[in-house]
């Protein structure tokens, strides 16, 4: 039967942070274009409450489909959909072992390899490069150190060894995605001991970490979602993880009569769901020779001859 | 060396600074309720409620100062709150306290949740950040060191001068002798015709002011945003360097700098691959050892004071005093 | 009797008060008080499932909140519940996954390796207090940050479950605490709770060690006076209270999450210490408002798919309803005396 | 007239402090208040200065009517109080307590060495010698004193009101403290005492007023009284330095004192030296100014307190290295000095109080368990035997009157079957039926062949039950006296410091 009216939720506890406002942006502009019923949940942080939450969204029926975003949440969503076999989840962000389930996969190491390939070029420019010292190294502050991150961070590192083997790459972790504070200082520790550009794939404590590039004019680089007005000048780049496009392309296929079914969407660079976007008042202060060799790199990406390692 | 050079440089120094200025600053607010005799575990959420309504005012206005101001009232009217239940009504403090801390928590959050749509973190939505404070020749007179004087915002001034206007206030000034008085021995105020009640009161609210004001660093000076329970618990440190520094301006400014000097080098010491999470503990750790290792040391002390009131006694006294059997 | 009679209804008008502050702060966030209400009582108690998710969010309160009884009962604040519902989850699935022993046997090991840790890492903190006077409740919530990044670290650095999120790999089936109902994820923690409860009372009204330690935790000089170990029952208290809080943890590893994970369970040990304290430090009380917390808690999760209010407004009333208590009861006894009494009964 | 009090009412809950009270007080004279305790005295006093406001009555200072709503009206109205426990700020310097309130200042801040030049000259001009600069908590009480009276001075009070101004002095500083207040006089100021001693109020007053249960009972001219008079006023009968009657049935020494040494809150030393024993069937007494160690030896022989050297033996065991719990089985029972405090939980029941101390042992508890129905049907007998005037055992203990408070004490200690009785203040703010009852029951025990030490600041309480008398002076034992030889002179010398050795009487 045709569906006159599509009915979608979302739930996740992190809608505030990069990621997860991405995907908002992406439902609020389906739920614009299309008319969509939408009802966002936030499920807090106490696992004890995720299974009923999941219940009280799948119970009524009501929702065609329900996106979930967030790691933590995969127990209490197994569990759910196994009870409901009828609803239709997308889990946002990875691939589990349920067949019946949608997935929308990100292929983040693959924009986060772009990010290390041009944060260590520029860096091996020197002072060639305006605001690079000679320390010969790049940074990274992470949220949690949880697999999703360390997937990021293996995408840079290994970007950074692929361009430029001898710069060196720090990373530090906050250990919260809410401490901006926290954030700004580990920012500023690795600007002090000499890496110049630092990425952050951090939520709100990454926040931090971009105002710290402005307070020590040094380079960050943003992530999810553009960040290049948090710090005019001071912003390489961002590796857009594109959350609403994900979304927004898989309620459209549902609108359109289209039945999103059980199975992987690979949002990565090929598809554009994953892209590393160079700030504009950045790009044109980028020596050609390296926006060359960074064209070189996102083609062997495309065509399989670049090969990433994911995390565990 | 070399990996000390790196660790330890003007860059720490500096990052300790301004690691220690919003404990510095709740704490001083502390100060002044610890010597009225009021235990005041609600920091943490006057602090929070400051940072928060910081902002709020900040993108109301577009003026980061009015959004201070915004921060600090709101401090206050929690500082109110907890002077109406703990002195008017004479609630246990540390409940009072405590609800206020979870009041705050989830008045901020449902606060963002009704204005902006999401709760989590506010960004952009053109909030104004303190600017900060050049100071003029610093460059030229110090090179190196000026980060230690210079590029602060104001507030990390406000909290450091305040430690000397502190211990001015608490010596030379009449209402600085009543916190004391009415904390250390309430019945002599009391007696005098000092108005425990009010002294107190005043006391709660200066504290707000100070809470507020550190809050609002949180939020518009140390960075320019909001998060939920941004304030991470510095409101409890200060509670702990309250607790053994009793409240003495230049004691907690010694505190404060060696919490915000183990905060500082624990994010250092990450890069030498430490795992985090440990690490991320060092400063909760340094708290508590410090507060064990001072409320351990108050026992010498009374040996040493017996010693002399000894002393003192044989002085008078032919008959000398026997030896101790139960040394205490 | 009547003073019991006139301190209870004195209890509900200060709740009621407080549910009315509440609904002008909804009005505030720009939802409707009653619908508000009427969700909270739908997702509370709307169906049987409802009301067994009700019971499940009550187990952690409940017994979190007979710590809270056990310190307040010898006049300790024991703030770190949270840090101590955290080790005891995690010695609890420490225990499920590493060993393999017979069904029932290998629970009760993991419970009680809980009950170990949840005393332990309440010890020091307790010996300082007892030996040093040691403020406990700075000492216990600065233990609580500890307590979660260390629960991490064991948990990302030492045993994470390959391939998964931030979490152990799960406990083996012979150390799950069987479920109730079947349509529920309730099991018999709710039980351990409930029993727990009682006993604590009973052991404090009925045994001679019950009534040196309420006399430590009411008039400390009296007891010290007629021979009570005050030091001693004061340390013992605290570290009874930590290894409650420690099985509050073991009981949810066991009970639902069948594994340790990142953010076990945050908040409980503080809804734990509320609920003991508005029942004024009694644990058969305590079930009672453990219930109303659960309760709130439950319904709090249909408030988000209904409504546009956050589930952050329950944590406002419980705050509200805490102050009202609080002053409330003080009205009365204003006149009492010159000197107030700081003691943490209110 | 400096101060007209008219028809002073106070009440206390029921209780009534101050019943229709009338005081008048003549500019230039010493006017002594005297009466037991409990009398209402200090109420009085607090009235008129504005600490507590009267439920009826009207107050006149100078002749004019006043309401004197807070003690900052009483200072401005020329009047000054030095409380009977001193309000002074440990952590501040002399100085800066005389001060308080009033502090001189100079660009806003406090001008400290203003405020000490101040001192040091009203403290010259007064004879009150102090140093200004010292910090408050390293002085004597004495000399706390002192700083309490420049306090006043200071503020220009032309009335000054001194609650028991002696009870903590050395006779030296009593002395010299009535000179202070003689001068003061001479320059034509009032003032107005509170005391418990007949010979300082015969010395020094001009004019005495007499309260008792709350009423004054006369005002007279010192010079027209005897002591006799005036014991007769404050009690209402004859006081009976008559002993009780007693058979000699002294045992073995039950409790041995040696060489015991103690400090107190300050960590001062407090009992030095002290050394004595009690029998069985003996009733000891002890006798002194409060504050001379009394309190603390008590608190050493509970195991409330450590000894810093010395031994107290009962029967064989050493007390001084026992716990409290290990002390009461040991033998002990302790009717405590602050019975608020130490003796009671306020607000707990009757049977929950009569229950500490031996909460392990039957028939209250079986194995760790409370048999709460033989608990209060032992409260309720308790209570009868004791006359303790409650409705039940479950009454809380704060709704009854201070002496059946003391009673609750009494019967949980008396009935322990201790032989060591030691009984602190056993009659303190007791109304005279109940100190009767209490004497009574002391006898018995004595009869019974219990060992009695007995703390007491009154002396008629200590000539009629002691068999022995012990003066404790600064921590000493100066002297001992026969019960049936107690002869108030000669243990007031002791009392005030005066060895019998050094000073044959
Ligand atoms: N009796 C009192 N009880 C409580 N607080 C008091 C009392 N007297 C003064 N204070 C407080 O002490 C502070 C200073 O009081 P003070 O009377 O010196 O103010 P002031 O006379 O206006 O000062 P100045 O005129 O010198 O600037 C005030 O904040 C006041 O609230
Ligand atoms: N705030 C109060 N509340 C209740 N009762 C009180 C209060 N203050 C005093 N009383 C009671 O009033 C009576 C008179 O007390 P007051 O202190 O005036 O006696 P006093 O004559 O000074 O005795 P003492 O010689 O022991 O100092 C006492 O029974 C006391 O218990
Ligand atoms: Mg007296
Ligand atoms: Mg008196």
């Amino acid at each position: 039967a045709a569906q006159t009216k599509v009915s979608v939720a979302a739930i996740s506890g992190y809608f505030a942070q990069g990621f997860g406002v991405s995907i908002v942006n992406g439902l609020n502009k389906a739920k614009t274009d299309f008319g969509i019923d939408l009802k966002l949940v936030d499920t807090g942080n106490r696992a004890l409450d995720y299974q009923e939450q999941f219940e009280n969204l799948a119970k009524g029926k009501q929702y065609d489909l329900i996106f979930v975003m967030g790691w933590e949440l995969v127990d209490s969503l197994q569990k759910v959909s196994k009870e409901y076999p009828d609803q239709r989840f997308v889990f946002i962000d990875g691939v589990l072992d349920n067949p019946k389930m949608i997935y929308a996969n990100f292929a983040e190491e693959q924009g986060s390899f772009v990010a290390g390939a041009l944060a260590s070029m520029i860096e091996a420019k020197g002072s060639e490069f305006p605001k690079i010292g000679d320390g010969k190294a790049i940074g990274f502050v992470g949220g949690r150190d949880i697999p999703v991150i360390r997937n990021f961070l293996g995408g840079y590192e290994q970007g950074a060894k692929y361009a430029a083997p001898d710069v060196k790459v720090n990373s530090v972790f906050a250990g919260t995605f809410d401490d901006p504070a926290k954030g700004s200082e580990l920012a500023q520790a690795l600007y002090g001991q000499g890496s110049d550009i630092v990425y952050n794939v951090a939520g709100p404590t990454g926040e931090g970490v971009m105002q710290a590039s402005a307070a020590a004019d040094k380079y960050s680089i943003g992530v999810d979602i553009d960040m290049c007005g948090t710090a005019p000048g001071n912003v390489l780049g961002s590796m857009l993880k594109r959350g609403d496009i994900a979304v927004y392309t898989l309620i459209k296929d549902e609108v359109g009569g289209n039945k999103v079914t059980a199975g992987t969407r690979t949002f990565d660079l090929a598809s554009g769901g994953v892209e590393f976007k160079v700030c504009d008042d950045i790009a044109p202060k980028i020596p050609a020779d390296v926006t060359t060799k960074l064209d070189e790199i996102k083609k062997g990406i495309l065509d399989g001859k670049i090969v990433i390692a994911k995390a565990k | 060396m070399e990996i000390l050079d790196k660790l330890i440089n003007v860059a720490l120094i500096a990052a300790t600074l301004r690691t220690t200025a919003p404990i510095l600053l709740v704490a001083l607010g502390g100060s002044f309720t610890t010597k009225a005799g009021i235990f005041n575990i609600g920091l943490e959420g006057q602090m929070l409620a400051g940072a928060f309504f910081a902002v709020i005012g900040s993108i109301w206005t577009g003026s980061a100062f009015a959004g201070v101001a915004c921060g600090v009232a709101a401090a206050l009217a929690f500082a109110l709150a907890f002077a109406v239940l703990v002195v008017t009504f004479r609630a246990n403090e540390v409940v009072v306290g405590l609800a206020l801390n979870i009041l705050a928590g989830g008045m901020t959050i449902s606060l963002m949740k009704a204005i902006f749509g999401t709760r989590g973190s506010i960004v952009g939505h053109g909030i104004v950040g303190l600017p900060k404070v050049q100071i003029p020749g610093a460059q030229a007179l110090l090179g190196s060191w000026a980060p230690l004087v210079s590029g602060f915002t104001p507030i990390v001034y406000v909290a450091f001068i305040a430690v000397p206007l502190l211990v001015l206030f608490y010596n030379r000034t009449r209402l600085g002798l009543y916190i004391r008085v009415v904390g250390e021995k309430p019945e002599a105020a009391e007696a005098l015709g000092i108005s425990i009640t009010r002294v107190r009161y005043i006391a709660s609210l200066l504290c707000g002011l100070l809470a507020g004001l550190a809050g609002a660093h949180l939020s518009l000076g140390y960075i320019t945003m909001f998060t939920e329970n941004m304030s991470s618990g510095r409101g409890f440190m200060a509670v702990a360097i309250l607790i053994f520094s009793n409240g003495d301006p230049l004691k907690v400014l010694a505190g404060c700098l060696l919490f915000g000097f183990a905060d500082a080098f624990s994010l250092r010491l990450q890069t030498f691959g430490f795992p985090s999470y440990l690490v991320l503990t060092v400063p909760y750790v340094v708290a508590l050892t410090a507060l064990f290792a001072l409320s351990y040391r108050a026992r010498p002390k009374i040996i040493k004071e017996t010693l002399a009131s000894m002393q003192k006694l044989l002085s008078v006294d032919r008959n000398s005093a026997p030896v101790d059997k139960n040394p205490q | 009797m009547s003073d019991r009679l006139r301190a209870f209804s004195g209890q509900i008008i200060a709740v009621g008060v407080a549910l009315l502050l509440g609904a002008i702060i909804i009005l505030l966030v720009g939802e409707s008080p009653v619908r508000v209400l009427m969700t909270l009582l739908r997702g509370a108690f709307g169906d049987q499932e409802k009301i067994a998710g009700t019971l499940l969010q009550t187990t952690p309160i409940l017994i979190c909140g007979v710590a809270a009884c056990i310190g307040l009962r010898g006049g300790m604040f024991n703030v770190g519940i949270e840090g101590q519902l955290f080790l005891g989850g995690f010695a609890a699935a420490w225990v499920g996954f590493t060993f393999s022993l017979p069904a029932g046997i290998h629970m009760l090991a993991a419970l009680a390796l809980a009950i170990v840790a949840g005393a332990a890492w309440v010890a020091i903190p307790a010996f300082f207090r007892a030996r040093y006077n040691t403020n406990e409740v700075v000492s216990t919530i600065l233990s609580n940050y500890i307590a979660v990044l260390l629960t991490s670290y064991f948990t990302i650095f030492l045993f994470k479950r390959p391939g998964g999120w931030s979490e152990t790999p799960p406990i083996l089936a012979t150390a799950y605490l069987p479920e109730i109902f079947s349509f529920s994820r309730l099991n018999w923690g709710l039980v351990i709770g409930l029993l727990l409860a009682v006993g604590v009372a009973l052991i404090f009204r009925y045994t001679s060690w019950g009534y040196g330690v309420t006399m430590v935790g009411s008039a400390p000089k009296f007891a010290e006076y007629g021979g009570v170990n005050v030091k001693r029952q004061g340390f013992v208290v605290l570290l009874l209270s930590g290894a409650v809080g420690g099985l509050a943890g073991g009981v949810e590893t066991l009970g639902v999450h069948h594994l340790f994970m990142e953010g076990f369970a945050p908040g409980f040990g503080f809804d734990g210490l509320i609920a003991a304290l508005l029942a004024n430090g009694s644990p058969v009380a305590t079930i009672v408002t453990a219930l109303f917390f659960g309760a709130l808690r439950s319904g709090s999760l249909l408030l988000e798919v209904d409504t546009s209010a956050s589930r952050e407004i329950i944590t406002v009333i419980q705050a509200l309803i805490i102050l009202s208590v609080s002053a409330q009861v003080l009205i009365k006894r204003r006149g009492d005396s010159q000197a107030g009494e700081r003691r943490w009964k209110f | 007239m400096a101060v007209e009090l008219t028809g002073i009412t106070k009440r206390f809950g029921a209780f009534i402090a101050n019943d229709g009270i009338d005081l008048a007080v003549r500019r230039g004279e010493i006017h002594a208040i005297i009466g037991e305790n409990g009398a209402g005295k200090t109420t009085l006093m607090n009235i008129l200065f504005g600490l507590l406001q009267p439920d009826e009555g009207s107050i006149r200072l100078n002749g004019e009517a006043t309401v004197v709503a807070d003690p900052a009206a009483a200072i401005k109205a020329g009047l000054g109080m030095v409380h009977q426990h001193f309000k002074l700020v440990p952590s501040l310097s002399v100085a800066d307590n005389v001060f308080l309130g009033m502090e001189i200042r100079r660009h806003g801040l406090i001008d400290h060495a203003a405020q000490i030049a101040r001192t040091q000259e009203l403290s010259k001009r007064f004879g009150l010698h102090v140093d200004a600069t010292e910090r408050v908590g390293l002085l004597s009480v004495g000399i706390e004193q002192r700083i309490e009276i420049l306090k006043v001075l200071v503020r220009g009070a032309r009335t000054i009101i001194l609650d028991e101004p002696t009870a903590v002095l050395t006779p030296q500083e009593s002395r010299e403290l009535f000179q202070t207040l003689r001068s003061f006089v001479a320059e034509g100021m009032t003032v107005i005492f509170i005391s418990h001693h007949l010979e300082e109020v015969m010395e020094v007053s001009d004019t005495v007023t007499v309260l008792r249960n709350g009423r004054k009972v006369a005002t007279r001219q010192t010079s027209e009284l005897s002591k006799d008079e005036l014991v007769r006023m404050m009690v209402g009968r004859e006081v009976s330095f008559d002993r009780r009657p007693r058979a000699a049935l002294h045992g073995d020494i039950v409790l041995d004192v040696k060489d015991l040494w103690a400090r107190d809150d300050r960590r001062l030393p407090a009992v030095r030296g002290a050394s004595f024993a009690v029998r069985s069937g003996e009733v000891v007494g002890i006798a002194g100014v409060a504050g001379n160690g009394q309190t603390e030896l008590a608190e050493v022989l509970s195991g409330l307190r450590p000894a810093s050297h010395g031994e107290a033996w009962l029967k064989g065991q050493d007390l001084t290295t026992l716990s409290p719990a290990a002390i009461r089985e040991a033998g002990l029972a302790h009717v405590p000095g602050d019975r608020m405090v130490r003796g009671v939980d306020r607000n707990a029941s009757i049977a929950a109080n009569t229950l500490m101390g031996r909460h392990h042992r039957a028939p209250w508890s079986h194995n760790g368990i409370l048999d709460w129905k033989a608990i209060a049907g032992n409260a309720g007998a308790l209570i009868k035997s004791f006359d303790i005037r409650a409705q039940g055992a479950g009454d809380a203990v704060k709704r009854l009157s201070g002496g059946n408070i003391q009673k609750v004490v009494l019967a949980r200690e008396f009935t322990n079957g201790a032989d060591f009785l030691l009984v602190d203040q056993p009659t303190r703010g007791v109304d005279i039926g109940a100190q009767e009852a209490i004497h009574d029951e002391i006898m018995r025990q004595r009869a019974a062949g219990r060992a009695i030490l007995l703390i007491s600041v009154q002396l008629d309480e200590l000539a009629a039950l002691a068999d022995r008398i012990l003066v404790m002076f600064n921590g000493r034992i100066m002297g001992e006296v026969a019960g049936d030889e107690a002869d108030e002179d000669r243990i007031g010398m002791m009392m005030a410091g005066v060895s019998p050795q050094l000073e044959p009487a």
